[in-house]
């Protein structure tokens, strides 16, 4: 049992952050809050990837001569490392680009609330 | 309509956590995807790159080796999306007046 | 709204610390074939040395430093020295990327090193000058006239 | 060394030239320009030679940093990834050679970080077709959907707001993605499709496959629209500026299609989706209620680009009823219909766009006949588009309906071929009723001096950068509409999965 939740604790973790994030991104009516949403979903993937990586007993993934290269179990797996690295500049960037959107809409609309957001582009539209 | 949307929610956690039972065991040294050979016999990449990456590259670390050699088109293109995302901040936001600003000093 | 003028431990603090922040980034850029580092680590942190002098002394004495103008272009230059050292393996008869072909050294395994340090300067560069940009943008976005 | 690294070099090409165009064009603007139209050019002759290539010899396998697949990252260049290249590039083309008056006209477009995004967006594109490696994907997936809401947000005012909106899905929407990547590599331990297809079988059972699967389906139905995650596309479609609508609608939305044909019968296999799974059968019916929902829509709709962003929606329910309907008909149906729809997407926004720059808006209630004397060119490559959409035999509208009606039957599924049928009605309404205003509706004003002004008749046709590639596009409607079996015998039969 105990070795039940030690071995998927760290899913379950960051399937929680992932509805959290979504929770954020779907039901929250202020932009940036849904940016904090997008935020946390895209983080927990990576903490998710991130803990797919892991052996019990292995050193991180940089040569050592003591260790050699003989058991590829005395190394943590490093693709998952990699791949994460380039989710993380993705998001990154995602967030550059989110937030430029947010700033042009606060200067045309001057609100980041999506109900009066909606009302204001209503009236214009009417016009 | 907020019914639905935490109906979504609520079928999206219970999915994932059905989903993660079929997930090796975190840590589990021997599991699928980190033996020498995948189930149809095909060469797996991760204990691939583990055993050759300083031989191949001169270079300890292994994860530099895969993001720079091995994967290097994928850093390629997430400096792209960088790149990207500089491109569409200057689109947007960056104003043109600047250069008038600038002869008058 | 009003903002506070140059209080002079905070420009001090951030003068001071600024160039440290490059000196370990740099390390960490040059470092990252033998311990956790690399390009993207080291150039966001060379971008966040930059950011805080901005931060702290204001964007007009932030421009002697770096000038905002020059971000993209550099950004777009620092792509490019990825992009060519690619294009230069494959002029030199590999794949694209290949970096064993680029005849740096006689053997191949150190052909490849010096060509992931190559592009982990590209990187770095890239990075470095793409998130200033980004950063500049934004203010210039939304500061109003 | 071009036929060797042919497969890697259009989206290379395009990239090289939208990281140089900020160099380059620092001091002089025009140039930006010249250098998209050199790229897409080059890109379009490489499709070309490569479609022709893989005619000859067959699949040709790419190999990033000379590394053998697991290890490292290949291209795959087959029938169905060079066919839908080569249309993306020439549908670009023809669509940037518009945009040369277009995009200076519209407020205040800096040409400069538009055009490089335009080619990264195509990059992106490129990318996706040609790639055999599901993070790869990923990445590029990432590269055209940033540089898509950028070449939105600079559109009307309600642009940036649509733009956000379509972020916060297509952001969800690719982490759904690399969830579906991240529960595949940690059962299979392997990125590569090809690899992941040779060992899913030993998997079938495990339910990690079943999520994945469901999760990258999710995904890429958000970047295709299919019907219950269509929400943003309205909205983008018509407060983007014109070049960047007539750019996204042909081709953005078919990028999604054709990575769901990609992943779902190349990577998984097609007994284990259809038969076991019945996810095929999930996506036919959505696909038919957006059919219907799109069709709908776009009746009530009074502005040209909206009717024409809903109509978007139920065509791509076409491709995605082709998807699902899992038979060589359906497929072959799916895959013209991309063709198809992207030759009439593009010049039916384009012609929207000529449009707005003669008369200042798109109204359809506000078109009358005059439109016709003032800009008959235009007008007939509008009624060709028309048609075709609608489904009249020359054109090529036609010719996938015609094979999706052959799949359906083959399948025994009355109900989508009823929703084939009605379709193409609700269709007909909707064009028929713009067409009708062009040409039967005589001008009415109240201020009779107007009436009699000259100028009002006069021909007032768009500049020729502006108008050639309408015509050339409307042409290739009936050209490509009377060679569709050349198509349809040389390309896409070779592009059927095996076991379907």
């Amino acid at each position: 049992m105990i070795d039940f939740f030690l071995g998927y604790y760290g899913y379950w973790f960051a399937i929680l952050l992932m509805c959290l994030g979504l929770y954020g991104a779907i039901m929250k009516k202020n932009l940036i809050k849904k940016l904090i949403g997008i935020a946390i979903f895209q983080t927990s993937i990576i903490i998710f990837f991130v803990a797919s990586s892991s052996k019990w007993g292995a050193t991180v993934p940089i040569f050592d001569e003591k260790i050699g290269v003989a058991n590829t179990a005395k190394y943590i797996n490093p693709l998952p490392h990699t791949l994460m690295l380039t989710a993380i500049v993705v998001g990154v960037a995602t967030m550059g680009v989110a937030f430029a959107l947010v700033i042009s809409i606060f200067q045309k609309y001057k609100t980041l609330d999506e109900s009066v957001l909606l009302k204001r582009m209503k009236k214009d539209n009417d016009i | 309509m907020k019914v639905v949307n935490y109906l979504i929610m609520i079928v999206f956690c219970a999915l994932m956590i059905y989903a993660s039972l079929g997930l090796p065991n975190r840590g589990d040294a021997y599991a699928d995807l980190n033996k020498e050979k995948s189930l149809s016999q095909t060469p797996n990449a991760a204990s691939y790159y583990i055993r050759n990456a300083k031989k191949d590259a001169e270079t300890e670390n292994m994860v530099t080796v895969i993001l720079a050699d091995y994967r290097g088109y994928d850093t390629l293109g997430e400096e792209t999306v960088i790149f990207t995302a500089g491109l569409v901040c200057f689109l947007l936001l960056r104003k043109e007046k600047k250069k008038n600003g600038k002869k008058k000093r | 709204m009003e903002r506070k003028k140059d209080n002079p431990i905070v420009s001090l603090v951030s003068r001071t610390v600024s160039p440290f922040i490059m000196l370990f980034a740099l390390y960490v850029i040059f470092h990252g074939h033998y311990s956790p580092g690399g390009g993207f680590q080291g150039g966001t942190m060379l971008a966040a040395a930059f950011i805080l002098i901005r931060l702290s002394l204001g964007m007009e004495i932030s421009q002697l430093q770096f000038k905002s103008r020059w971000a993209t272009p550099l950004g777009s230059a620092g792509v490019l020295i990825y992009f060519g050292t690619g294009l230069v393996a494959l002029l030199f008869g590999g794949n694209f990327l290949d970096y064993g072909f680029i005849p740096f050294s006689k053997v191949v395994a150190e052909n490849r090193s010096i060509g992931i340090l190559c592009i982990e300067i590209g990187v770095a560069i890239a990075v470095m000058a793409i998130i200033v940009s980004i950063y500049d943008d934004l203010l210039e976005g939304s500061s109003d006239d | 060394m071009i036929s060797s690294n042919s497969a890697a070099l259009t989206p290379l090409i395009l990239l090289f030239m939208a990281i140089s165009i900020p160099l380059v064009a620092l001091k002089k603007k025009q140039i930006a320009f010249f250098m998209v139209m050199i790229a897409t050019s080059i890109s379009v002759i490489i499709s070309f030679y490569n479609i022709f290539r893989v005619l000859k010899v067959g699949t040709i396998h790419y190999h990033f940093g000379g590394w053998i697949p697991p290890i490292g990252i290949e291209y795959v260049l087959d029938p169905l990834s060079s066919f839908i290249c080569l249309v993306i590039n020439v549908i670009a083309l023809l669509v940037l050679i518009h945009s040369k008056k277009i995009v200076e006209m519209e407020s205040k477009i800096k040409s400069v970080p538009y055009y490089a995004l335009v080619l990264l967006m195509l990059c992106g594109f490129n990318g996706i077709i040609l790639t055999g490696d599901l993070f790869n994907l990923y990445v590029f997936l990432e590269i055209c959907s940033l540089s898509m809401y950028g070449l939105i947000s600079v559109g009307e005012k309600q642009a940036p707001v649509s733009a956000f909106r379509y972020l916060i899905i297509g952001a969800v929407g690719s982490s759904f993605y690399l969830l579906g990547v991240g529960f595949l590599y940690m059962t299979t331990g392997s990125l590569n499709m090809i690899d992941v297809r040779s060992i899913v079988p030993h998997l079938y059972n495990e339910p990690t496959i079943i999520v994945a699967i469901s999760l990258m389906v999710i995904g890429f139905g958000i970047k295709m629209a299919v019907f219950p995650f269509h929400g943003w596309l309205p909205d983008a479609y018509t407060y983007a500026p014109t070049t960047s609508s007539a750019l996204i609608a042909p081709t953005g939305t078919k990028i999604g299609a054709y990575a769901m044909i990609r992943i779902l019968f190349f990577v998984f296999g097609v007994n284990y989706i259809s038969k076991t799974l019945h996810i095929t059968d999930v996506l036919a019916w959505l696909s038919a209620i957006g059919i219907v929902y799109g069709s709908i829509m776009a009746i009530s709709q009074k502005e040209m680009k909206r009717m024409l962003a809903y109509s978007s929606v139920s065509q791509i329910g076409y491709i995605g009823l082709g998807i699902g309907l899992c038979n060589p008909m359906g497929l072959i149906g799916a895959v013209l219909h991309v063709m198809n729809h992207a030759i009439m997407k593009a010049c039916l926004f384009l012609v929207a766009g000529n449009y707005r720059v003669k008369l200042g808006h798109s109204n359809i209630f506000k078109l009358s006949d005059n439109i016709r004397k003032k800009m008959p060119w235009t007008t007939a490559a509008f009624t060709v588009g028309a048609l075709s959409m609608v489904g009249i035999p020359p054109t090529v509208g036609f010719f996938s309906k015609w094979y999706l009606v052959l799949g359906t039957i083959k399948n025994s599924s009355w109900v989508f071929l009823a929703v084939l049928l009605i379709s193409s009605l609700l269709n007909a309404i909707y064009f028929f009723r713009v067409l009708e205003k062009v040409y039967l509706k005589p001008i009415r004003s109240t201020n009779l001096e107007e009436l009699n002004i000259p100028e009002n008749n006069k021909r007032d046709e768009v500049s020729s950068s502006a108008l050639i590639p309408v015509l050339i596009l409307a042409i290739a409607i009936i050209v490509l509409g009377l060679l569709n079996t050349i198509i349809v015998k040389g390309i896409i039969d070779k592009m059927i999965p095996a076991g379907m």
